[in-house]
């Protein structure tokens, strides 16, 4: 007892006391099982949300990243057509595009290539060589300042008949959808997520207000101001709210980096794309610890809020 | 228990809650009331009905008023309304009518600041004691002192010898629901006590101890009372009442409050 | 509280509270406990030591035993064991030594549902009262026939009456919170008394009421023993003991027990 | 009180009686604060449970589709060779195909629709005429008996040159693949979540049972036996468990409905194969109140397991 009583004097005790819930008697009981329910149940809820918003971030990366790659390549293809010299049109369509403002790199794939390129369609290169095949073109875009991708286009089709520009347009607007819909659906689980936080902190700290009813009565009868009691409780949820964020949010992030890892190696997973980011990026960190943060502050505040209103209540 | 007993055989001990005021003497037999001085009364209360949910007022027309330093019995059976009676004076009731004066100040007027001011001038016994069960006997009893931000080191000294005196001296670090009734009843007089508040309310303050051990107690409070604290029991006891000359009762029957006049 | 002052001014009320056994009547002044004839002991205590924790012994060496349909009383200074004598015949503690014997079984040997039946026999006042907070007052009452399986029918009227005699006849559906201190003292003595048991321990049942009432309760408890309930009641209030003739006493101080031999 | 008191008996308390929580009297206080916040936790949790078994059935069941639809047809492709009749070769690859065991339909592609598959890559009809278009042969297995690819393969490689035989095989695996990740990160994340909700409901039986520690000692002094005394906790906590999971359960239920409701539309999601899903199968039935019934079960096992236990402890 008086090895316990004198860590309230003294400089050490004063250190204590300065960090919350160390050193301090509280007045109110906190309830063990109770509260270790509480951080469990933020955790796994942080956890669930913090892997939620991981993924959203990976997928809108990796959205983007192909976006990006689509946006600065077209690629321009002409079919072999009767009468006229693939060749010849070749030459004429990469003038048109190196004269175009906006275009970094123009380049001819030759016959094997295309044909190469063919091949799951055609059959291997032997059975092709009479095959007039169609050639490719593939040019570079500064997506600082790109071209008018549908005048180029009229502009070679007309110059060049059978030259035809494919944009990837349909397959970014594809792939652009289906990304807004998961980080939509990503969003709406994270908004979830930390809704139930915060109810769950809310609905905590009534019930810890309602079992320590008593108490508060006496504490009101004995000469303590509302202050004094809300500080009683406030700090206490929104500290198990936090510890809460941080358990169940290291372990998100731990699991993000290792599934990121094991898709290091070659018989990984078939994500292309990801794998060629960096494990550790501060994008992740931000993601978990902006999870982390949110939870701490929405515990934080609900419990501010719900103590002050419940105490008016009971008062 | 050999060491309560003893301690209740009429051995001298000084107790200083606060500022050295007060010793303690063995008095023999005739316990006395201060006699009291008006200096503008504590609680006056004009014609105060109180009426819980809808049935029939358990309090009317009760009229009365504590003077400071004044001494006094509150009596009658059980159910007539002892315990309400000094709920309305610590406000834990609002009367349905009538008006409740505290201190000079209407209650009805009172803010929720005022009213934690008012609150740290009385001191209360709570016929339940409402001992708070995870705190020590002696965080129980420094309570009224903490809250009010005082720092330890300043209160320590009291509270121990205050603790000393009700016979708790050996049970300092037991906490409540260890202790025996009336272990319980005495450590909720302490935690009254120790900030040696103006008014002291006490609901059936020895209702759990043994005669001896009451009459202790009772001169606990006529220490505090001479030492400028006005006194209100409630109480059935006719021979605890009997011990104070100079006492006014108050007897509540049949939703009344009448006043004995003090037969000093 | 006119209406419960008025049923303890002396009024015939018959109450039956399990066959029909039991009349009560106006007995003035000289209350009598049943004369005992001896049909193997309710309760024996062979020396028997306890200890809280590591601390010196709070009871040493007691001995004693309580006969079918006696009455007797526990007293004792604040804090030397009353409440804890009675635990260890509820069998809310084990003896650190010693041999506690139960109507004739030993309880070191007793499994959890032998426990259960043996509680049956017993009817408990708690000190401090332990109602459900949460019931009326004529569920707290009635729970013991509940749990025990009885349908409600058969045990309705019973309870009613029960509660009217201990003046709680209007607060049938009050809950606990808004009783005052002496009407949660009665409802848990009818509590313990509506299954008629064998034994009755009582925790200081007269503390939060006025001398009449206890005279009242007390005469329930005498008639209760006069139908065949042993009783024990624990309590400070001398004035109580005097009121029954031929009760035993058994007296605490300094950790032991003296039996005064009953003076019939 | 008196009509309250009225329902107890008669036929209709009695009716009242016969379902839990319903006219009885609870011995233990309930506290009501505490008992929303559960069930709307388990509410949560169980919706996103039954969020995370809908989609993983969807994907296996969308898997499945497709591997059935990959393993029941294989496609025969026949290149153009030099000197050869190509007519010639698909009457005698489509002969051995047919005199194979194992095959239930032969279908050739006819000439234009074969150009059409190849349409994205070579362009439109009109300049494909003069193009040697390999041709295709649809090929329909019987599942239950299928033949052996390989030497099928092998045969019609020998016996026509510039046959060959495409089983998608890789395409099936690499769904596969595909769909056992999410299945397995699926079934994790059901597991965790129920999980969860086994703990929260023990925490709150604990909760609750240390609450009513008090009541449960007088309990026991009166005679209350520990049956009659579990059967106080017991029942509550597995009801507001499976009431938790009927709400979140049910709300995952619609949900899941809608979303697939919306991908019935023309400019809806961009799921292939979900889309031809019937909206109302039994499977999801099946899926959403597994979950739910597993959540129920989980609560009540969790709550009877908790309350002897902890009786034991307290008495
Ligand atoms: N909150 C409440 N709501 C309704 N009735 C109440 C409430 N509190 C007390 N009562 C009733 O008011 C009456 C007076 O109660 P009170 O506690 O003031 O009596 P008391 O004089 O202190 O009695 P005792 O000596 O038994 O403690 C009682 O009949 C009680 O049932
Ligand atoms: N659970 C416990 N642990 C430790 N000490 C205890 C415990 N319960 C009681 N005591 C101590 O044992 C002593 C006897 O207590 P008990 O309650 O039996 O006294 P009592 O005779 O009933 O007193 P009162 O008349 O004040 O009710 C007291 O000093 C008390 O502090
Ligand atoms: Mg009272
Ligand atoms: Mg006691």
């Amino acid at each position: 007892m008086s090895e316990k009583r004198s860590l309230r004097y003294g400089i050490f005790g004063a250190m204590m006391r300065s960090i919350p819930f160390f050193g301090r008697d509280p007045l109110v009981a906190a309830d063990q099982v109770t509260d270790r329910a509480l951080v469990a149940v933020i955790a796994i809820l942080t956890f669930l949300a913090a892997l939620t918003a991981s993924a959203a971030q990976l997928t809108a990366a990796t959205a983007m990243r192909w976006q990006v790659m689509m946006a600065s390549e077209v690629t321009v293809q002409l079919k072999p057509q009767a009468g006229r010299s693939i060749d010849a049109d070749i030459v004429r369509a990469s003038d048109i595009l190196r004269g175009t403002g906006g275009i970094t790199s123009v380049k001819v794939l030759r016959r094997e290539e295309s044909a190469k390129l063919l091949e799951p369609w055609l059959g291997s290169a032997s059975s092709i060589e009479s095959l007039p095949i169609p050639r490719l073109i593939t040019v570079q875009i500064d997506t600082r300042q790109p071209p008018d991708l549908t005048s180029v286009g009229k502009m070679l089709s007309d110059a060049v008949p059978g030259a035809s520009l494919d944009d990837h347009r349909t397959w970014t607007k594809r792939l652009g959808h289906l990304s807004d819909l998961f980080l939509t659906a990503s969003f709406g689980a994270l908004l979830l997520v930390v809704m139930t936080t915060g109810l769950t902190i809310v609905f905590a700290t009534r019930g810890a207000m309602a079992g320590n009813r008593e108490i508060i009565e006496v504490l009101h009868f004995i000469g303590a101001d509302d202050r004094y009691i809300a500080g009683q409780f406030q700090s206490h949820f929104a500290v198990l709210g936090v510890r809460g964020g941080l358990l169940g949010g290291g372990a998100a992030f731990l699991l993000v980096l290792a599934l990121k890892l094991s898709m290091m190696f070659p018989d990984g997973l078939p994500f292309s794309g990801i794998s060629e980011m960096p494990i550790l990026d501060w994008q992740t960190v931000f993601v978990t610890f902006g999870v982390i943060m949110l939870v701490g502050i929405v515990a934080g505040l609900a419990s501010r809020i719900t103590v002050y209103r419940t105490i008016g209540m009971l008062a | 228990m050999a060491n309560q007993l003893s301690c209740c055989n009429g051995i001298e001990i000084s107790f200083d809650p606060h500022h050295a005021l007060t010793t303690l003497k063995k008095v023999e037999g005739s316990l006395q009331a201060f006699p009291y001085r008006s200096v503008g009364e504590l609680v006056r209360f004009e014609n105060v009905g109180l009426r819980y949910g809808v049935g029939a007022e358990t309090l009317t027309d009760v009229s009365f008023s504590i003077e400071p330093q004044s001494f006094q019995f509150l009596t009658g059976a059980s159910g007539t309304g002892k315990t309400t009676l000094l709920r309305l004076i610590m406000q834990a009731l609002k009367p349905t009518r009538g008006t409740v004066v505290l201190f000079g100040q209407d209650t009805s007027l009172l803010e929720k600041d005022g009213l934690t001011a008012l609150r740290r001038r009385m001191g209360i016994v709570f016929q339940d004691f409402r001992l708070l069960d995870h705190l020590t006997t002696y965080e129980n009893v420094a309570l009224p002192l903490k809250v009010q931000g005082r720092d330890e080191v300043t209160y320590r000294a009291e509270v121990t010898e205050l603790l000393n005196w009700v016979g708790l001296g050996e049970l300092i670090h037991a906490k409540p629901p260890i202790l025996s009734g009336g272990e319980k009843q005495r450590a909720s007089i302490a935690r009254a006590l120790v900030a040696q508040p103006e008014l002291l309310l006490a609901d059936e303050p020895t209702g759990n101890v043994d005669p001896s051990l009451a009459r202790r107690l009772l001169r606990l409070f006529v220490e505090m009372n001479r030492s400028g604290t006005a006194i209100l029991i409630a109480t059935h006891d006719l021979g605890l009442m009997d011990q104070i000359d100079g006492a006014r009762r108050l007897v509540l029957a049949d939703r009344r409050l009448y006043v004995e006049a003090s037969d000093v």
